[in-house]
């Protein structure tokens, strides 16, 4: 019996779904925030290889292949921003960061 | 039959460590949860014939990415407590918004244009076949422009990256290894003639 | 200019690592110093300074006169003497005891020793197996020079010409 | 295999024989290999005693061959201590974690043009995902030991690592580019010929970069500052002993002989003959180009020094990237101009 593509659709479904909770309950962490959107990326991901195969085109691969470089970079300096700030804070709330506000 | 026992094992661990990452205490563990995560959809995307991303997969995100993480994680003293203000406060509505939006994308998805009657799973492929191979003609020359700007993103990335943490503490010594390596005896040493004391 | 051609050319072709490697590598092939030790020991020197002795005469009287200068000169503290006269006159020790446990095999007892009494022997392999067997007293002292006299002796006059 | 075996055991359904034969082949390749890594801890203490003008273990058997024998069943008879406050399962998982991808590498090995476990196309990629796992072991066991040089080790390790594979990556995308596949059997098919063939003349400071990156993956002397004895005592596996710790040490050795394997196979033509005219090719010669890679693990911590941390760094970030980098581009000029019999 072969899998059919909305069982894909619906994990992927689950895990952004997953990553929004993430992303509310943990507005203090900046460390999980950005966990919560490299999943949020990674259900995309699942997305995009589960049409692919279905679709048989190779196009949604190539996005993948994409989105893998862009959230790597964007992880890089996401983490580079998380350690200038806990060393100008010594800490990681996001509550701290409001000397930039209106 | 294997193929979907794979498939539930695989998206179950999936969902629970993904769950937990956002739910552990401790930041160290559900960094770690997340490299269980990338795993799990590592093995699912092998399902789906993607072997070149599944293995890059692995080799970016678990290899590289989450080492990153884990490295920034363990070396910042981070006050849990603090961290975790307002967990239980806003869980009924992060719950409550991850139901409405799972209920919404459910209703688009399970519906019967993506079952297995209107969208057949494709035929096996050959032997012959390597998923690396094509992704690769595809890439470089449909996507070649697009593969162009992902090296410049990366670079600037890099650049970022390295801007940003830069810092020269002023008043610490360094010393250049291949400077001292370069050193010769005339440099150092003055042999000078002195007449002796009378 | 040569010489930064030098240094690169240096660092570039591994030139230093190599001689690092060679040397390595010829050492592989030397003869090896290793002594199996229980069963091979390296030689020992006359004025070796191992476990402490005390010596007696050719007529089987011992040699202490219970002159003290050994507790004296003890850096450790480690020698503790008490002495009577005896019937014929003669001063001599009553009690002699070494703290090997204090003991830091100086020699300078043996040095100061007037009648070559106290001497260190070439043992160097001895326990203690209970609590009070590393005070060495005066029977177990002369116990230990009895047994091994002859070797006394002979480092006593292989090291003679040189005192 | 299963063709063979299946007229003698018909009552046995197809996928359990399946499943057995498949066991029987992993067996088949870590039984040796586990033997292997007994023999090398070994080789490795006569040889570095042999430099250093002494003659190593020779108390257990003739001439201490039994010593690993005997190191074995101490450690597997030692006391597993957990520390205080750590974190029980991270601490016991750890080890698994270090050893597990140093055997899972082995599956895509060639050992001979058909002798391979799994031919699977992208093998260059398998493994370089394989080796980058190693380094969660070390980070794990570090962080969960709860002790400061433990997590030293493993924060040293863990940019180590990640430095250096980068330079081992590129090194693999120059012998891809060489081999025009990823799937190491075409790798070493496309280095046949003679000797002149081989991809370790026209890739040389590839192959030299890959070899000191595989030192420092595998946290091997003169990069081995996540263990840095003589700092911090022993690193990331200060807190483990007995049977946990010979875990660590068997997926360190398994890495070691795994590189050694990689680079005979990818620079050096495998199972290929240097001398075609007169010796056929054979796996003994697969065998002699990794024992040869072996030995230089041992050679080189016999006679470097450590690398102290921020030069570790240095070397890997400033030196092997761009020296990749440039051979890259210069590899590409040969490619394109079809250059000598390495890309006709």
């Amino acid at each position: 019996m072969a899998i059919a593509l909305n069982h894909y659709l619906v994990l992927a479904a689950i895990l952004f779904s997953i990553s929004i909770a993430g992303i509310i309950i943990n507005r203090k962490n900046l460390i999980v925030l950005l966990m919560s959107i490299e999943l949020m990326l990674l259900a995309v991901n699942i997305n995009f290889i589960a049409f692919s195969h279905y679709l048989n085109d190779l196009a949604g691969q190539v996005f993948v292949f994409f989105i893998l470089t862009v959230a790597a970079a964007e992880a890089a300096i996401g983490l580079a921003i998380l350690i200038v700030l806990f060393r100008n804070k010594q800490s990681i709330n996001m509550a701290d960061i409001n000397e930039m506000k209106g | 039959m294997l193929e979907s026992l794979i498939f539930y094992f695989f998206a179950s661990l999936t969902v629970i460590s993904a769950a937990t990452v956002v739910t552990v205490r401790n930041p160290v563990h559900s960094a770690l949860f997340l490299v269980l995560t990338f795993f799990s959809t590592a093995f699912i995307w092998m399902l789906l014939e993607a072997e070149f991303l599944a293995i890059s997969l692995v080799l970016v995100y678990v290899g590289a990415v989450m080492v990153l993480f884990l490295f920034v994680v363990m070396m910042l003293d981070i006050n849990i407590a603090r961290i975790r203000e307002g967990f239980i406060k806003f869980l009924p509505v992060g719950i409550a918004l991850a139901l409405v939006m799972f209920g919404l994308i459910y209703y688009v998805v399970s519906g019967d244009q993506f079952s297995l009657e209107s969208m057949p799973a494709p035929v096996a492929k050959s032997a012959e076949y390597s998923n690396t191979k094509e992704l690769g003609m595809v890439l470089y020359t449909e996507y070649v422009f697009a593969f162009e700007i992902a090296a410049v993103i990366l670079l600037v990335a890099i650049i970022a990256a390295i801007s940003l943490t830069l810092r020269r503490r002023p008043g610490t010594r360094y010393q250049n290894p291949s400077v001292q390596m370069k050193v010769q005896k005339q440099d150092r040493l003055r042999i000078i003639k002195m007449e002796a004391e009378k | 200019m040569i010489k930064t051609i030098k240094y690169y050319l240096k660092s570039y072709l591994f030139l230093e690592l190599l001689k690092g490697l060679s040397v390595t590598g010829g050492y592989f092939f030397k003869k090896k110093f290793t002594i199996q030790y229980p069963e091979q020991k390296t030689p020992i020197s006359p004025r070796f300074r191992g476990l402490h002795a005390l010596r007696r005469y050719a007529n089987g009287e011992e040699r202490c006169i219970a002159c003290k200068l050994c507790e004296a000169v003890c850096p450790a503290l480690a020698i503790t003497i008490e002495s009577e006269q005896r019937e014929d006159g003669t001063r001599r020790t009553t009690k002699y005891d070494i703290d090997l446990f204090k003991c830091i095999y100086c020699g300078f007892c043996e040095e100061a020793c007037p009648v070559d009494s106290i001497v260190e022997t070439n043992i160097f392999e001895y326990h203690f197996e209970n609590r009070g067997e590393n005070i060495m007293t005066k029977e177990k002292l002369l116990e230990i020079g009895d047994r091994y006299e002859a070797q006394l002796a002979a480092d006593k006059s292989a090291d003679a010409p040189y005192r | 295999m299963i063709e063979t075996l299946a007229p003698y055991v018909p009552w046995l359904p197809e996928e359990l024989l399946y499943l057995i034969v498949t066991l029987i082949k992993v067996m088949v390749i870590l039984i040796p290999l586990f033997v292997i890594v007994a023999y090398y801890t070994y080789a490795e203490r006569k040889i570095i005693g042999y430099m250093q003008i002494r003659i190593g273990p020779n108390r257990v058997g003739p001439k201490g061959l039994f010593q690993p024998f005997a190191d074995m069943f101490k450690l597997m008879f030692k006391e597993i201590i957990i520390p205080t406050n750590a974190n029980k399962y991270l601490f016991i998982i750890a080890p698994v974690l270090a050893f597990a991808p140093a055997m899972g590498a082995w599956a895509v090995i060639p050992f001979n043009d058909t002798l391979v476990f799994s031919n699977i196309n992208a093998g260059l990629l398998y493994i370089l995902a394989m080796t980058s796992l190693g380094v969660y072991g070390v980070i794990i066991a570090g962080w969960a030991s709860n002790s400061k040089y433990a997590l030293l080790g493993a924060m040293r390790s863990a940019a180590q690592i990640v430095a250096y594979e980068i330079a081992m990556g590129f090194a693999l995308v120059g012998v891809l580019m060489a081999g025009g596949s990823l799937n190491l059997g075409d790798i070493v098919n496309a280095q046949a010929g003679s000797m002149y063939n081989w991809f370790f003349i026209p890739l040389f400071p590839l192959f030299i970069v890959y070899f000191i990156a595989g030192l420092a993956e595998t946290n091997r002397a003169p990069f081995d500052v996540a263990e840095g004895e003589s700092e911090i005592v022993a690193g990331f596996h200060v807190e483990y002993s007995g049977m946990t710790f010979a875990v660590f040490f068997l997926g360190e050795y398994a890495n070691m002989i795994l590189i050694s394997m990689l680079t005979a196979l990818l620079f050096l033509g495998g199972w290929l003959s240097p001398f075609p005219s007169l010796m056929g090719d054979s796996i003994l010669w697969l065998f002699l180009k990794t024992g040869f890679f072996m030995l230089l693990f041992l050679w080189f911590r016999a006679t470097f020094p450590r690398y102290r941390y921020d030069q570790i760094m240095r070397l890997g970030w400033k030196v092997l990237i761009p020296v990749t980098i440039v051979w890259l581009v210069v590899e590409g000029i040969f490619v394109y101009y079809n250059v000598g019999p390495w890309f006709a």
